[in-house]
């Protein structure tokens, strides 16, 4: 008797899970967190480069170290010169080793983390403080990176502000 | 149609819902009988033995977490292991400690997804998405370690990429608690269900040695009572100085298979604890060469390391210089994806087929690699 | 009728459940609990014949490809393809690899390209709002484009595997 | 074609009783193992890593002794190519669950025409080792009879794995790779030819 008492009140134990709050992450009306609440990504997290232009020196190690032949040294017009490491999104893993080699630590990894377009090519894009205007919603838009094309030769910015206004 | 017009020939993947991963069967069918199965691997294959060579030591850090996708850090942490071995490079044991730590989290998401698949194979559907639920947790410890959710590239040769964040150990016993909490739902829903037993139990089973001649290794070889585990009799990392238990069960079947996974997130969650409490202060990684400049004098070495599917290996061959000679990945599921899988498939139904294959927990991307 | 149709697609897709890289391992986060994604309306689906979304987990080797085009040649029109990864649009981290395919917009067209090694599943849901507001604008074409320019898309194909009279059926021989 | 040596209609005891590892101590297994076959070269690498280096024609002999003192766990084989030396060079890593030890077995093969007998008779793993070296190498194992299409479909080219195929050159005519920063790859690779490999 015991025994069928049991049995009909044990999936009423189910009903118990009615008044938990569901862990499910609504994006994008909810910022994800971890286990205490706190917002993530953090600033350890791999993801979408910026690169200061004004500490930037050219020494080309960034495109040594890349595992995956991702950032190309180009000669920009207007830079005096100066090459700036160009990075390809269709390259790149994310390993975060051209910021470990880079010796004046302007080249570093947001914690911006998505990037998308219905064309391949803003995905070579030239990384610039500019980025870091979506440090807060995580989202990059494609719209406002920093391009450059090929003319008579030259490499000439065609979208994007290199540097950000000093204020 | 077979030639005797009694057996049915079936392509069984790459795209199909039973399946984890991209990996297919072609099936001799008796009616709904297998008769004969043959993998086709391949789907996934993108070189790496090669890739490794045409890359730097310290670059190919980066390429190596990808050849198991479920269970990333077993790749780093044996590479490294292998290069240190050529180098002679001592590892502070603050990095041992923390590998440690990110090996056993890494083998409870790997587990929590497995015993997932286990679940969606036979139709309950809630285990995956209770599992899962938790395995995220783990991953967002892993990033805020590591900064990478998937792929961390975090162990390397000489110790540990960064050190601990400060209130990371807390984090840890806090997701800890709360997979503990929530075990014994899952116990109930999984283990008590009589579906599981009806399925599951007496599925596939082999004895010690019929899975020894076979190259059966991890989780699959201790489900039949082989108490081996390289966490014990070849140590590395930290293990030696943690007090742990080696789940064995004896039946050697599908339900034994299942329960020694189970024990050993147990086991992982006592682990970790003791390796978070024991954590020595220091140095987190030994003085290495720069990346750039990373050279390994010429020699071989061969790190073996227990992953949440079996054993682990690399063979690592340097001529000197800055690109490795060879290095050779054996994966446990290259074992048990293959040759034992077409043999344990033999007489079960083709209902049977996802089930046994995540029984055995075969990682396709590391069969492929 | 057209803005209806579209309005109704946007809102009940179907993903085909095929794990073609190593990016499928983000799938079941995003499948399961912690972010569920049929709050958008979209679901696994287990055959391409009635699949909408053809999500390109990774990098493709060559042997893959071949049942890519397969599968997706059998997918009702419309349908939508998602290059998960950086390995989709330009060979990511197996860039000199013998056995994957580089561009994966040569082959199939590609209606969203997202970045990331893997992206995480937030950029995944970025990419789902983005394409339901694509549909309902009707600029979400890529199956029209394969149509327009199948020369294109075959002559690539067939550069880099062979395609038989009966290649649907063909498979490797059992031994 | 192997048969299939599991066949669950007629059933298998799983309780059968316990495994019962060998328990030799790892150099006095290569003692005997030198005693066993005169001229192998024995040596202890370091804790549980024994070596034993013997000619192709003795393998099979180092592999059954091995096999017989309880090194009945096939680890894995492994292929190397030394192409300046114009060899290949095997490695059959053998462990003991009662040692707890591993040996590996080195075996040098001629790189022009690589052929060896098989292991699969002694130790069943090696069928499914030898089939990916087969088509990786290119190295035939007489005796192996699943030496069929692996992993590789509708391969033209020599066996990828060697030293004198070039991966990168291969996807820049395949595949219309574009290189990037060439000053970043191994110069060896961007020659034409590819010829050999540092």
């Amino acid at each position: 008797m015991g025994d069928v008492v049991r049995k009909t009140i044990r999936p009423f134990r189910a009903l118990r899970f009615l008044g938990r709050k569901p862990h499910t992450v609504r994006i994008p009306h909810e910022q994800h967190n971890d286990i205490e609440g706190e917002p993530l990504p953090t600033g350890r997290y791999r993801g979408i480069h910026v690169n200061d232009w004004d500490l930037c020196i050219s020494c080309g190690l960034c495109a040594m170290a890349c595992p995956c032949d991702a950032i190309e040294m180009i000669e920009v017009e207007g830079e005096g010169g100066k090459k700036r490491p160009e990075v390809s999104y269709g390259r790149c893993c994310f390993c975060g080793f051209c910021e470990d080699a880079c010796p004046k630590k302007c080249m570093h990894l947001t914690s911006n983390h998505t990037m998308l377009d219905t064309d391949p090519r803003p995905f070579v894009f030239l990384p610039t403080p500019g980025i870091r205007e979506f440090e807060k919603e995580y989202v990059v838009q494609t719209s406002k990176l920093c391009l450059v094309e090929e003319r008579d030769g030259k490499k000439v910015v065609v979208q994007g502000k290199p540097r950000p206004r000093k204020q | 149609m077979g030639d005797d017009f009694r057996t049915t020939k079936i392509i069984f993947g790459p795209q199909h819902p039973g399946i984890h991963g991209n990996f297919a069967f072609r099936l001799e069918l008796e009616g709904d009988i297998v008769r004969r199965a043959r993998v086709v691997p391949g789907y996934l294959h993108r070189a790496f033995e090669k890739l490794m060579e045409q890359r730097t030591w310290m670059q190919n850090v980066a390429l190596v977490p990808r050849i198991c996708v479920p269970d990333p850090d077993v790749n780093e942490a044996a590479y490294s292991m292998a290069i240190e071995e050529i180098m002679g490079l001592e590892v502070p044991r603050r990095a041992d400690h923390i590998r440690t730590v990110v090996l056993e989290l890494s083998r409870i998401a790997s587990h929590l997804m497995g015993l997932g698949g286990m679940g969606g194979a036979i139709g309950l559907y809630t285990l995956p998405m209770w599992t899962n639920g938790e395995r995220d947790y783990i991953l967002d410890l892993f990033e805020q370690l590591t900064g990478g959710r998937v792929y961390h590239i975090y162990t390397w040769p000489g110790g540990v990429r960064w050190d601990m964040p400060d209130n990371w150990p807390r984090k840890v016993n806090k997701v800890l608690d709360h997979i503990e909490r929530q075990l014994p739902s899952y116990w109930s829903l999984f283990f008590e269900s009589k579906v599981t037993d009806a399925r599951m139990v007496g599925l596939a089973p082999y004895d010690p040695d019929w899975a020894i001649a076979h190259g059966v290794t991890g989780p699959n070889l201790r489900a039949t009572g082989v108490k081996y585990d390289i966490r014990k009799d070849d140590p590395y990392a930290a293990y030696e100085d943690l007090d742990f238990e080696i789940p064995t069960r004896k039946s050697g079947d599908g339900m034994a298979r299942a329960l020694v996974r189970w024990d050993e997130v147990g086991q992982s969650i006592r682990i970790i604890r003791q390796a978070l409490e024991q954590m020595p202060s220091g140095p987190y990684r030994a003085k290495t060469p720069p990346p750039l400049a990373f050279t390994v004098p010429p020699g071989d070495a061969l790190a073996r390391i227990e992953s949440s599917k079996g054993e682990y290996n690399y063979y690592v061959v340097s001529k000197g210089g800055k690109y490795p000679h060879r290095v050779h990945v054996r994966g446990p599921s290259f074992t048990h994806g293959i040759d034992v899988l077409e043999q344990l498939l033999r007489g079960y139904e083709i209902s049977d087929t996802a089930l046994i294959t995540a029984t055995l927990d075969v990682c396709p991307p590391d069969i492929d690699r | 009728m057209r803005k209806v149709a579209d309005w109704a697609s946007a809102r009940s897709m179907w993903l085909l459940w095929y794990c073609t890289g190593c990016g499928a391992v983000e799938l079941p986060p995003c499948f399961t609990s912690r972010y569920d994604m049929e709050r958008y309306g979209i679901g696994p689906m287990a055959t391409p014949r009635q699949a909408d979304i053809f999500l390109i987990t990774g990098y493709l080797s060559v042997k893959t490809l071949k049942r890519v085009v397969r599968s997706y040649e059998q997918m009702q029109d419309p349908k939508y393809v998602l290059g998960h990864g950086s390995c989709t649009i330009d060979g990511g981290m197996y860039w000199d690899s013998y056995a994957t395919v580089k561009d994966v917009g040569l082959y199939i067209p590609v209606d969203i390209y997202i970045a990331g090694c893997m992206p995480r599943p937030e950029a995944i849901f970025h990419a789902f709002e983005k394409l339901q507001d694509m549909i309902k604008k009707g600029e979400a074409a890529g199956w029209r484009r394969y149509k327009d320019n199948y020369r294109f898309y075959r002559d690539n194909q067939d550069k880099v595997f062979k395609r038989g009279p009966n290649w649907a059926l063909e498979e490797p021989v059992l031994k | 074609m192997v048969e299939d040596t599991l066949d669950h209609t007629k059933g298998m005891d799983p309780l059968k009783g316990e495994y019962k590892p060998g328990t030799i101590k790892l150099e006095e297994a290569l003692v005997r193992i030198g005693k066993l076959v005169p001229g192998a070269e024995t040596a202890v690498r370091r804790a549980r890593r024994g070596i034993v280096k013997v000619t192709p024609d003795m393998k099979d002999l180092v592999l059954k002794g091995l096999k017989e003192m309880g090194f009945d766990h096939f680890v894995a084989v492994t292929c190397i190519d030394w192409p300046e030396e114009k060899r290949m060079e095997l490695v059959y890593h053998l462990w003991s669950y009662g040692t707890k030890g591993i040996i590996m077995v080195e075996t040098d093969i001629d790189r022009d025409m690589p052929s060896i007998g098989t292991a699969v008779p002694i130790f069943r793993p090696a069928i499914t080792y030898e089939r990916e070296i087969h088509e990786m190498f290119g190295v035939d194992f007489p005796g192996n009879p699943r030496l069929t299409q692996f992993i590789l479909e509708d391969w033209e080219g020599p066996p990828p794995m060697r030293k004198d195929f070039n991966s990168l050159m291969y996807s820049v005519e395949r595949f219309g790779l574009k290189i990037r920063y060439p000053k970043s790859l191994p110069p060896h690779l961007l020659d034409k030819g590819g010829e050999k490999n540092g």
